[in-house]
C-alpha cells in the first residue's frame, strides 16, 4: 500500500481524489452506494448565500466523449448547507470544501464570512455572470479574478481559499498568477467550457439554458495542458480536474504539477469512478515500486 | 442501490422501434419495487451518460426493460448481444406504492410509459387487487406487452392514436369513459408529457378527487439524486424535485407538469 | 435530390462540405479512394512563402473523443505548390481554397499576393505564433486579427478571403468582428484548442512538441458554441467546423448560421466521411422533403 | 487502396499479450503486397484514430493481422469477437518488393516486427527464393510463428532476449554470425528502432554494401499520405518521406533512423 496522501495549504487529504462540485451534491447520496469517508475530499455543490432554483430543464445534454450541464446554481443556500449539511459532511472524515458562488464582490465576501473556520476549505466559482461587468464571468479578466480573490480573502481568517479557474479565457496563467497576487492559497482548474448542442429536429438548442458547460473525457487533453501552464506560473498549489476518470488520468494532472484532482463527469459514467481510481492509484504505485505519490508531483520532463 | 455489472441475456425487437432486453444480476437483489428503474450504460465509451430505463420485469437474478430506439445511446443498447456487460446502478428512485386498502386499480399507460404498468402488474396481481388497464400506443406495430395486460388485469382497454389496433383514441379518453362506472380507489399513470397534462386537466374539470400517482421522465446526470440535473418544479412553492430520487413517482397534483 | 449548392463570397460549392485545411494535402491522396470533384471544396494544407519540415514526430496523439496533432505547417512552399499542386487540384472541378500562414504581416501579404486570382479562395490560418508579438500567435488578440487580415486583404484584387479563428480565446465574436473590420470577406472557425497529453511512464508529453491542437468530434459542442456567436456578431458569411462527422453535426453548424461546414478529423477516422455526409445531408433533406439546404441556415431559435 | 467493412472471422491470442485476427474482405481485393499494412478501427467510437498494422497473411477473400496488445486501441481489438464488423482502409504503404536476380534473402524480425517478415515468406516462398531468417523475441512467451518460419526458410536462427527460446540474443547478432557465410543478395528487416539502428550501425562498420530494406513505424493520422504527422528524414536532405506513403518500407541508408 502505497501512501497517497498529500498536503495541500496545510490540510491533510488521506489520498488526492475529491469530488468535483456540482456531480456530488452534499455526499448523502454518493454514501448510499459506498462510504464517502474513503474519498481525499469533497468539494460541495456551488452554494450561494440565498437559495437558487437554477435554470429550466432540459439541464443535460451529451456530445462524443463529453457532456453539457446548464444546472445553474440551484442549491439551498449557506444558511441551511450550515444547518442540515455540515454535520453529515463532516461525520464522514473527509475534507470538506465548500463551493460558493455569488454575483457581487460582496456576496462571495458575506458567504466566505459564513463559512470561515467551519469547512476544511473554501472554493470560489468564479465563473459566474457578474452583474456589475456587463454580465461577463469574474472569472475571464485578470482584474476582475484578482478583486474577487480579494474580496473573498478578507473575510477568511481560518479557512484556506481556493479559486477555481474558468478555461474560456485568452490565458489561464495570467489568471491564475491574478488569483495568487489576490491572496488565494491555491488554484483548482478546469471549470466547464462553454459549449452547444442543437436539436436539428426542432431548430432549438437542446438546453433550454440554449448553452451550457463543457465536461468530461474528452476535454482531458485542454485541462491538462491548462494546469501544466498554471503550474509553471504560480508558486501556490494546484488542484487540477477536466475529464478524469480513472488512475492514469489522476497521474498525468500529477505530473503535470497538480497536489490533487478533483473528478466530476466520471461519477455520473460510473457511481464507483472515485473508489475504483483510489485503488487503481494504489495497484499503479504499488506495481512500480514508488513508496509515496507526492514524490511524482510535477516531475514533468518536457521535450527538447 | 448498488453499482453492478450486468450481463445482457437476451435483447430482441417486441415492436415496431422496441426491443426487450433481459439482464442478469450479479448477486441476489432484493427490495426492487414496481416503478423503480435503473440507470444504465449504452455499451459505447463516447456516451458518457448512462439512460434510466424503467425495471419492467424481475426475478431474483435478472431484470428485464423494454426500451424504444429514440436517439444514439438506446440505439447502441439495441445493438447488445447476449454476453456483453452492461454497468448499471440500480434500484433507483421511490416507484409504485399500493396501500393495503386501495384495491381497485386503473393504470393508464401510453406509448414507453406502459412498461412501468407492467411492473406494477407483476408485483400486485394475485394479490387481491383488482386492476383496470387503459394502454395506449402509436398505432399497431408499436403495440407489444398485450398478454402481460390481458393476464394479470380484470379488464384492458388497447387503444391506438389512429384505431389500428383497438380503439381509436389514447389512454386518458379511455379511462374517462369507464371512470364512473369505474371509480377506482387509485390511479397509477405513466406516458408522454401531452398524456399526463391531459390527465391532470380531465381531473380537474370533472373534479376527480381520487388518489392519481405519475411517473415523470427527465434527461438525467447522475440518475441517484447528487446533480440536480433531473428537477421539477414543485407544485405553488419555489421548490425543486429531483425525478430520479424523489420520483419518478409524483402524486399528479405535487408537482408540475 | 435536394439542392445542397451554396454560394459563399459569390464563390458557387456544389455542396457545403469542404476537406478541412491539414488533414487532407493536396487531395491527391485521397482521390484515389473517391473522386474528389464530388466535394464542394477543399482548403489545402496550410502554405508557407518558404519550404517548411514541421514539428519532430510523434506529431499525434490521441484522447477520448478526440485527436491532438503537432504537424506544425510541413509544406512545399506556396511556389512549389502553384507549380506542383494546383493544376491537379483544379482539374478535379471542387472549390480551391488555399490556406495559407506567417510569422510576420509581410509574409501574410506576400503569400496572397501570390495566390490572387490563381485559387477560389484564400483562408488565413492566423493561430501561427507572431514573432513580433513575442510569439502570441496573431489570432488572440482582436487587434492583431484585424491588422493581419488588413495586410493580406490589401494583396488581394480578385480571390475572396476568409479568416480563420483560432478557439483560444475570450471572446470569439470580438476577433471575428476584427476580421470583418480588416477587411474580411468571410470567416472560418474553429481551429484547434491547445491540449497536451502525457505518457505517465516517461513522464514527458507524448508530443514532440509538448502541446499539440486537439479537434475531432469531442470538440464539436464548443465549435457549435463559437459558432452561433459570431454568425450573431458578424453580417460576413462564416464556415463552421469542429468535430463533425455526420450529415446531422453539418446541419448543426447550417442551423447555427454556417454557410457552409469542413470537415477534418473525420477523414482520419473513416477515409469516406465526406462523401458520406453528402449523401447524408441529401437523404436528410429528402426525407423531410425540404428542397434546398440553404433554406436551414440560421434558422436557430433560441429557447426563453 | 479502398475504404471496407471487414467482419472478424477469428481473434485469438497466440503468444504472451499477441493476438491474431482472420478479417473478412468485402470484396475480392488483389494486389497487395507483403509488407503493406492495413489501417483499422478498433471497434470502440471513443477511440477517433485508427491502427496501423502490418498484412501478416492473406488470401482473395481475407487478410490475417498480429499484434501486441499496448495501449488501449490494440486493448479494444483484442476484445473483438467474431462476427464484429471493423473498418479499414487497405491495402496501404509500398511493401517489400524483391527483384528477379534477388535469390537469397536474409529475413530479420524482431518482436512485433516479424509478422511483415512472415508476409513476406507467405508471398515469394517456392518462387526460387531462399529465406534465411533471423527471428527474436523478448522470451519464450512471446514467440510465435515457429511453424512459418520453419517451413518457408531454408534456415530460419530463434533468438530471445533472455535466451529462453533459441539463442541468447538479438535478430541482428545472430544474422551477423553467419553473414560471412551467407552473403546475402539483399536483407529485408523489421522490428524496434534499437534493433534498426544496430543494424546500420553494423553495416556500416563491416561495410556492409548488400542492399538492405527497413520497414520503419510511426504514429499515423490518416494512414493514406494526407495529413504529413508520420513523417521521418530523408538522410542529408532536408526533406521528409511519409511513413505510410513512401513506406513504411525504406532503403535503410535513405532514411535517418
Ligand atoms: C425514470 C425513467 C424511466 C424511463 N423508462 C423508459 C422505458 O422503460 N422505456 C423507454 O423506452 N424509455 C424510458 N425512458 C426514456 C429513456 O430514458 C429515453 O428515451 C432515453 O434515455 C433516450 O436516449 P437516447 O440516447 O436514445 O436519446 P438521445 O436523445 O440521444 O439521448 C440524449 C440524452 O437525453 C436523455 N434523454 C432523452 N430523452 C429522454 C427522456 N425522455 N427522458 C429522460 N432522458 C432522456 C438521455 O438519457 C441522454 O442523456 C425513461 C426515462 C426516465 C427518466
Ligand atoms: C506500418 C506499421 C505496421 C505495424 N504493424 C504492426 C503489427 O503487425 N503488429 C503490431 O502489433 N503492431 C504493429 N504496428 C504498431 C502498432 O500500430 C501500434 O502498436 C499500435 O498502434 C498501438 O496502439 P495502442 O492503441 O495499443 O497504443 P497507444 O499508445 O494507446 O496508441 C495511441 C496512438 O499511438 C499510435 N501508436 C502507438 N505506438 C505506435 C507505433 N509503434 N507505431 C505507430 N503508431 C503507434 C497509435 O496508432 C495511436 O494513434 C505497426 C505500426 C506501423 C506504423
Ligand atoms: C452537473 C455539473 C454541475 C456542476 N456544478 C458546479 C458548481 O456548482 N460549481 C463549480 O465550481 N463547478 C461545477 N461543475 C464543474 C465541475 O466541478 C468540474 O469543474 C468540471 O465538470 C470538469 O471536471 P470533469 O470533467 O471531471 O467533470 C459542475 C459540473 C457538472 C457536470
Ligand atoms: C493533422 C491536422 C493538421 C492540421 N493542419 C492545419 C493547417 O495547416 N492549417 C489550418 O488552418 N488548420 C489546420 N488544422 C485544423 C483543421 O483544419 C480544423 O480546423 C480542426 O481540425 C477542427 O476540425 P475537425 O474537428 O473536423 O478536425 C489541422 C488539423 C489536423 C487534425
Ligand atoms: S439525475 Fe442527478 S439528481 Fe437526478
Ligand atoms: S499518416 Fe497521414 S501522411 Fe502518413
Amino acid at each position: 500500500m502505497a501512501d497517497l496522501s498529500v498536503k495541500v495549504c496545510g490540510v491533510l487529504f488521506k489520498n488526492p481524489v475529491i469530488a468535483a462540485s456540482g456531480t456530488f451534491g452534499f455526499g448523502k447520496e454518493f454514501n448510499e452506494i459506498y462510504d464517502i469517508g474513503a474519498l481525499g475530499g469533497i468539494s460541495t455543490k456551488g452554494l450561494t448565500l440565498e437559495p437558487r432554483l437554477g435554470n429550466a430543464t432540459p439541464r443535460i445534454a451529451e456530445g462524443h466523449g463529453v457532456i453539457l450541464n446548464s444546472v445553474g446554481l440551484q442549491n439551498p443556500g449557506v444558511d441551511r448547507f450550515l444547518a442540515e449539511d455540515l454535520d453529515f459532511l463532516k461525520a464522514s472524515g473527509t475534507v470538506i470544501i465548500a463551493n460558493v458562488a455569488g454575483k457581487t464582490l460582496e456576496d462571495y465576501a458575506q458567504i466566505c464570512a459564513k463559512l470561515d473556520g467551519k469547512v476544511d476549505m473554501i472554493e470560489l466559482n468564479i465563473s459566474c455572470p457578474n452583474v456589475r461587468c456587463g454580465g461577463m464571468a469574474f472569472g475571464i479578466r485578470p482584474e476582475s479574478v484578482e478583486s474577487v480573490t480579494k474580496s473573498a480573502k478578507s473575510q477568511l481568517k481560518k479557512t484556506p481559499l481556493i479559486v477555481k479557474l474558468s478555461p474560456n479565457v485568452e490565458n489561464i496563467a495570467v489568471n491564475a498568477l491574478a488569483a495568487e497576487k489576490g491572496g488565494a492559497d491555491c488554484v483548482s482548474l478546469i471549470n466547464t467550457l462553454t459549449g452547444m448542442v442543437i436539436d436539428i429536429e426542432n431548430r432549438r438548442p437542446l438546453l433550454a439554458n440554449n448553452t451550457g458547460g463543457v465536461s468530461g473525457a474528452g476535454i482531458k487533453p485542454i485541462a491538462i495542458r491548462m494546469v501544466y501552464e498554471v503550474c509553471r506560473a504560480v508558486s501556490i498549489p494546484v488542484i487540477g480536474m477536466g475529464g478524469i476518470t480513472c488512475a492514469e488520468d489522476a497521474l498525468e494532472f500529477i505530473i503535470a504539477g497538480a497536489s490533487a484532482v478533483q473528478v466530476g463527469t466520471a461519477n455520473f459514467t460510473d457511481t464507483m469512478a472515485m473508489p475504483k481510481i483510489i485503488s487503481g492509484l494504489n495497484k499503479w504505485l504499488d506495481e512500480r515500486k514508488i513508496p509515496n505519490l507526492s514524490s511524482l508531483r510535477g516531475t514533468l520532463t518536457v521535450n527538447g | 442501490m448498488k453499482e453492478l455489472t450486468l450481463k445482457v441475456l437476451k435483447n430482441e425487437p417486441i415492436a415496431a422501434g422496441i426491443y426487450r432486453m433481459r439482464l442478469e444480476l450479479p448477486e441476489k437483489t432484493e427490495g426492487i419495487r414496481c416503478g423503480q428503474f435503473i440507470n444504465i450504460s449504452v455499451g459505447d465509451a463516447s456516451h458518457l451518460l448512462r439512460r434510466p430505463i424503467a425495471i419492467c420485469q424481475k426475478d431474483e437474478s435478472s431484470v428485464t426493460i423494454c426500451y424504444q430506439v429514440k436517439g444514439n445511446g438506446t440505439k447502441n443498447l439495441s445493438g447488445a448481444k447476449a454476453g456483453d456487460i452492461l454497468q448499471s446502478v440500480l434500484p433507483l428512485g421511490n416507484g409504485f406504492i399500493l396501500e393495503e386498502k386501495e384495491k381497485k386499480i386503473a393504470l393508464l399507460g401510453g406509448g414507453v410509459g406502459v412498461f412501468p404498468m407492467v411492473s406494477v402488474l407483476q408485483e400486485y396481481a394475485g394479490k387481491g387487487k383488482n386492476f383496470y388497464s387503459y394502454v395506449g400506443f402509436r398505432n399497431k406495430d408499436a403495440v407489444c406487452m398485450e398478454s402481460e395486460f390481458q393476464q394479470m388485469s380484470e379488464k384492458v382497454c388497447f387503444v391506438t392514436d389512429d384505431g389500428s389496433y383497438g380503439e381509436r383514441g389514447n389512454a386518458v379518453e379511455a379511462f374517462l369513459k369507464e371512470y364512473d362506472s369505474l371509480l377506482p380507489d387509485v390511479i397509477f399513470a405513466c406516458g408522454p408529457l401531452p398524456m399526463l397534462r391531459a390527465l391532470k386537466k380531465a381531473m380537474r374539470d370533472f373534479a376527480i378527487k381520487t388518489p392519481c400517482y405519475v411517473s415523470l421522465e427527465e434527461r438525467m446526470g447522475c440518475g441517484i439524486g447528487a446533480c440536480l440535473v433531473c428537477v421539477c418544479k414543485k407544485s405553488g412553492k419555489a421548490e425543486n424535485v429531483r425525478v430520479c430520487k424523489d420520483g419518478p413517482v409524483f402524486e399528479i397534483d405535487e408537482v408540475e407538469i
